[in-house]
């Protein structure tokens, strides 16, 4: 166990960083928001194929890179730093993860399309849904397919492939329609999808797939969560080092200094909690990774809105406009907070997982 | 007439004056014969929209005229609340006698050119040029956050005319005429979509020396009594317990038992405690007031507002969980004001973002409540006995 | 309805500071907690009989000055301010709230004694208990008459009348012996009470009239946390001007001074909530009033306790020297925290009185 | 000898001396001997108690004397950690052969006198005064939290020899005879009732020349070696989940399920979570030291563990509620150190109120991570280019 980058994953990061200097700027992401979807499928065939991080959790007997937990999570912190409007965290994880849980035949050939960037998938529920109360959805499997509709799904407009759970199992399917709300998140919307009669193939046997890998996303999330932190840090100090009033930068000011030296303590240990959780989840969901997940998003949750709020306050007027990308970076970190289960949710299942029993 | 007014006559001739206009339906036309009876503003002078009576007497005026035609506080906020005070305090006869009018009427409506993208806490620190060219003035700059620039007739405007003194001892206020050649008003769009405000763009636009408010270089005392003027924010009207920017939270609460948690509600009960005792200070701040002893819990109104709003609408997203994922409307359109009732939890929330930032920042309050209310030391200054051009920016 | 001042408030606020500021300086109670027990009689003489306080609640009729809960929360504000170790609190408002809502003509006689200063009184519960949840006490009336034992009894020691809840009714005794309990708060210690087969007197028929009296005072230590929020604020802030470091006041640096302009923007609320509870306590304890002082404690225990802890912290090492008086401000502000609920019980009973209902 | 040490030619020599000093019980007997043997300080020069070897190996020589008598690292803490490294720094050999060996075995015990009542974040005020004469220095002060002075036989001491010019340049280091006629140590009551820390009166206590660390004016280059030899306070051991300053209050919500509430169990589950994420990131800390990557994230460990020991403390004595309104023991006496463990939840709370205060206050930490760290520009100061004697104290 490790809560430092190896060598390789350094490797990784640059690689992905280099990626999305080139083709994600934060003016690249404004000008995407204004279109009918943000997503930039050009960056995506980049970063999956080139790069490589379609397959990162797919075993090499799939096709994938057989990497862990901790990879993913150090893509997740990249692509959170540039709210990268790519299907990484709901294809890449929570598709893949779903599979991965499901391990029959029918996940593994899904799977190798997915790791070789060829396809792209999404499962079929609530991005707010709690992966400690995971809700049912009113899909139901009739005579001629599955029927229903699942609100609040994010990455459904680029899937080719949608995971529908449906009572005790999942069941893949190619048609559906989508239709994308107006969101909060600008870099990751939310749609809802619809499923008439859609014929389906059933990919796993067990009602555990779902609620298995949202908890390993929530846990993944954390890290997105630091880098969307660490983007709002780093350009606030940045900010503070060269904005003048009064004839001092304002980072000279005593209290912008002490509140971007608290900040970073929070970014410190968001940090610390994220690489915990992404280290822990290489065992799979042990009692000890169900602990570090909940940690990761009871701490990360707060410390990203926070910092995005910071970046904002700091900023000023400035940061009030659509035309500074502090907003992207607010409006995701507000999405994540409820994404996956809220902070809240998280401490209740702490109350079991760290023996801090609730009140009879 | 120049007997001094008291209440009892103040209310008469409102009553007077009501009845003799029972017909004028027309506001414009209302508004003109109230000016002109000296019912504008009772303590400006006779002539001028006013009887030269106490200040005091206005609210008695004012609430005589309720349900009458009504100047529209939005719109004209700027004129009624900065321009037309500084226009009495520092303007001349034929300023005085040109403006009042149509502000008052809303014929002609203001905005304020004060702040500036290298402007903004620092407001002293305005880079904006007026170069004096007979009798006129020319000015090239950039101002910004500037609310209904789009509709307005004329602009208070602070320059820079002196670059070689000491920035606070440089600057003179104008009077912007908005329809001049080189003036060109962009709106900004905020990170709720709309846009509320504007950046005015002056290139070469001249104005004539009448245009001038009070003497070449006393810019930044002028400026005082426009802000000095500014309405003290006390968080709105009076609200019940549970009233006011909590509203919409608790509605949330109570119609969604679904949506309820433990973390939730604690959360929900500390801010109600929150709320109701910023209620409590803002009631008691008014009855502070009403006796005549205006003290300095009103400057803390404006901050503690902001933190409460931003707080519960906070809240309010992370209760609304699905919903909170989603927003109203993005479209980029003109907007005249801030709907924090009529719109979704979102909305709310980034917009709340802004409190904490307009009007003074919180971090430029909490300095204004600890030297003038708290009497702390100021921090040494660097820029205030050198030449504005050789300050950094 | 008003949350200023009256002018009588204010003249009776006046001749409380003139005596504290003659009798109760800082080093007359730091020099006073050095012995067996704070409590100050002649100051108490003094405050009960010359200026009035013991019978501010209790009606003409009976001897006292038929004031209300507004002057008292006055006179609390001041003893607040002062620390200062004399039984008001418990003998003048909550053994007199016990006694005037017994309206007995037993009650009514301890009250004239109280009221003119000759006697004082103090109730047999325990200072932590919660008005909302008020629990019972192992106190039995048998053959020879009252024996048990209560925990954590507030003035005790320097009360002449013991009030004793036992089952449905109220009884007052005058043969108790005390134990006082080295405790957190110098100033106002607790102590243990035992009964030994005690002779009584029964002066309430109800068991209404302790848990009124609990959350009548609760509402009106309100005003005693404000007072020693104000002490704290004042001190601190005349410290800042005067503490030199790196040749400057250290008032004169923007952390100090942020921090303090926030924490005067908590005292500003915390006048207006406590002003609240003693002007709705004027009717009662109706809803409102009782909204009203759930509210004061929510807001003022915490604000209390933070005012002295950056009262400390911004004294530096003089601060956490037991000769300077802030640590009897700390103390006394958590003990107040606990007294009578604490912030979170009173939150408690604002999910029932501000329908804010709790999950379910 | 000369030729460097390797770890395992290092653990080897440490069995040797282990095993030749099997019979030594007396404590002070057996360190002498290993510092004789250049085993106490292995990157310290041979006779000094060291061996010339590199850094790192100290860690490995000190894991192959576990369970051998060792330094009391409480009482000897202020002379190992803080005067030794700057004596072997900055103090001539004369100093080096007579401090270091008693420093090490225990035998002389060193405080540290540097706090002052005018001088505390801003140490470079030191006022105490030391004025030569002949081959002595007068010295006339006072000095404040000092802890171990009672027991001291030596202090570090700075003292001001030059009060013309600025107040940086104007120290000078000195060895402080404890024993000589003029120190009078007082104990220092504290608001927990017990006396951790000393104050030191210094009345024309007469110190020689040869006392003197360093030239005369360089104390405040000197006193820099001291403290940056304070060993980076990374919240002590490595502990579990749910252990460390958390461990009490967890015990005492275990145990008592009568005084759970939902309000406290949310604080309580945040706080867990606040203490989990601060555990975490000293554990990733002692990792990047582990692996020769010492990052700024050391310095943040004081303030995180401070914050968090006051509001867990804190939360305690609120739980414990008719056990919070009694304090175990307010008896003036003498304390050798913090018992965060042994005591009641009172005294954790009143103590760890210090935690923010000692060893830097969080307002100097927080201004260290910004400029250190984070690298934003200080403030402008005011005392730095004039004569010590002309500033403001």
């Amino acid at each position: 166990m490790s809560l430092l980058y190896t060598e390789q994953e350094q490797d990784l990061r640059d690689a992905v960083r280099a990626v999305l200097a080139d083709r994600c700027s934060a003016n690249t992401v404004l000008a995407r928001v204004e279109g009918d979807l943000p997503y930039d499928g050009d960056l995506w065939r980049v970063l999956a194929r080139d790069v490589g991080v379609a397959g990162l959790l797919v075993p090499e007997s799939l096709g994938g890179a057989g990497a862990s937990s901790r990879e993913a999570a150090v893509v997740l912190e990249e692509l959170g730093r540039a709210v990268a409007p790519v299907p990484f965290l709901t294809s890449a994880v929570l598709a893949t993860t779903v599979l991965l849980r499901a391990g029959t035949s029918e996940a593994g050939k899904i799977l190798g399309d997915l790791a070789a960037g060829a396809t792209t998938a999404a499962v079929a529920v609530s991005l707010a849904a709690d992966p400690f109360r995971p809700g049912g959805n009113d899909v139901v499997a009739e005579d001629g397919g599955l029927t229903g509709v699942v609100p609040c799904v994010a990455g459904a407009e680029v899937a080719d492939v949608l995971l529908v759970p449906v009572g005790d199992a999942v069941h893949a399917v190619t048609e559906f329609t989508v239709d994308t709300d107006v969101s909060l998140d600008l870099t990751r919307p939310v749609a809802t999808v619809t499923l008439r009669a859609a014929q389906s193939v059933r990919v796993a046997d067990s009602s555990d797939a779902v609620p298995y890998a949202l908890a390993y996303t929530a846990g993944l999330l954390a890290s997105e969560q630091l880098g969307v932190a660490e983007w709002c840090l780093d350009t606030t100090v940045a900010y503070a080092k060269e904005r003048t009033q009064f004839a001092r930068p304002i980072g000279s000011f005593q209290a912008v200094k002490h509140r971007l030296a608290d900040l970073w303590l929070d970014v410190v240990r968001a940090r610390a909690v994220a690489r915990n959780a992404a280290d822990q989840l290489t065992g799979g969901l042990t009692d000890a990774a169900r602990t570090a997940v909940a940690t990761a998003q009871a701490w990360c949750s707060p410390v990203a809105v926070h910092a995005a709020e910071e970046c904002v306050q700091l900023h000023g007027g400035i940061g009030m406009t659509w035309e500074h990308p502090a907003h992207l970076y607010l409006k995701r970190a507000k999405a994540d907070s409820i994404a996956l289960g809220a902070a809240g949710d998280h401490r209740d299942a702490l109350a079991g997982l760290a023996g801090v029993p609730a009140p009879a | 007439m120049s007997t001094k007014l008291d209440a009892t006559s103040a209310r008469e001739r409102v009553r007077a004056f009501v009845a003799a206009h029972r017909d004028v339906t027309d506001r414009v036309g209302f508004l003109r014969a109230r000016f002109d009876a000296g019912l504008a503003w009772v303590h400006f002078p006779e002539g001028l929209g006013g009887l030269g009576a106490s200040r005091d007497l206005q609210e008695v005026v004012d609430a005589e005229f309720a349900g009458t035609p009504q100047p529209d506080l939005g719109k004209q906020g700027v004129g009624l609340g900065m321009a037309a005070p500084t226009i009495l305090a520092c303007g001349t006869d034929a300023q005085r006698r040109r403006f009042l009018r149509p502000l008052w009427t809303g014929e002609e409506i203001w905005c304020q050119l004060f702040s500036e993208p290298g402007a903004g806490s620092d407001l002293a620190a305005v880079a904006t040029r007026a170069v004096r060219d007979g009798d006129e003035w020319v000015v090239d700059g950039q101002k910004v956050w500037t609310s209904g620039a789009h509709h307005a007739r004329w602009g208070i405007l602070i320059a820079r005319t002196d670059p070689d003194v000491p920035k606070h001892a440089g600057m003179t206020y104008f009077v912007c005429d908005m329809a001049a050649p080189g003036v060109e008003v962009r709106p900004l769009r905020q990170i709720t979509g709309e846009a509320e405000f504007n950046e005015v763009f002056l290139s070469s636009v001249r104005l004539a020396d009448d245009l001038r408010v009070g003497g070449v270089g006393e810019g930044w005392r002028v400026a005082q009594t426009t802000l000095m003027n500014e309405r003290v924010a006390i968080g709105g009207e009076p609200v019940e317990p549970g009233g006011g920017p909590i509203g919409p939270v608790l509605e949330t609460w109570r119609t969604r038992p679904d949506l309820r948690t433990h973390d939730l509600h604690r959360r929900l009960l500390a801010l109600w405690v929150d709320a109701e005792a910023t209620r409590l200070a803002a009631a008691r701040f008014r009855e502070q007031l009403a006796a005549g002893l205006p003290g300095p819990e009103g400057s803390a109104a404006k901050l503690a507002f902001s933190t409460l709003n931003q707080r519960l609408s906070g809240l309010d997203v992370e209760l609304n969980r699905e919903a909170g994922l989603r927003y109203d409307d993005w479209t980029f359109r003109r907007s005249d004001d801030v709907d924090m009732f009529g719109r979704d939890a979102g909305y709310r929330y980034l917009r709340a973002k802004g409190n904490s930032i307009e009007g003074g920042t919180s971090e430029i309050l909490r300095t204004v409540i600890a030297e003038r209310v708290l009497g702390l030391p100021p921090e040494p200054r660097t820029d205030k006995n050198v030449p504005w051009k050789g300050l950094p920016r």
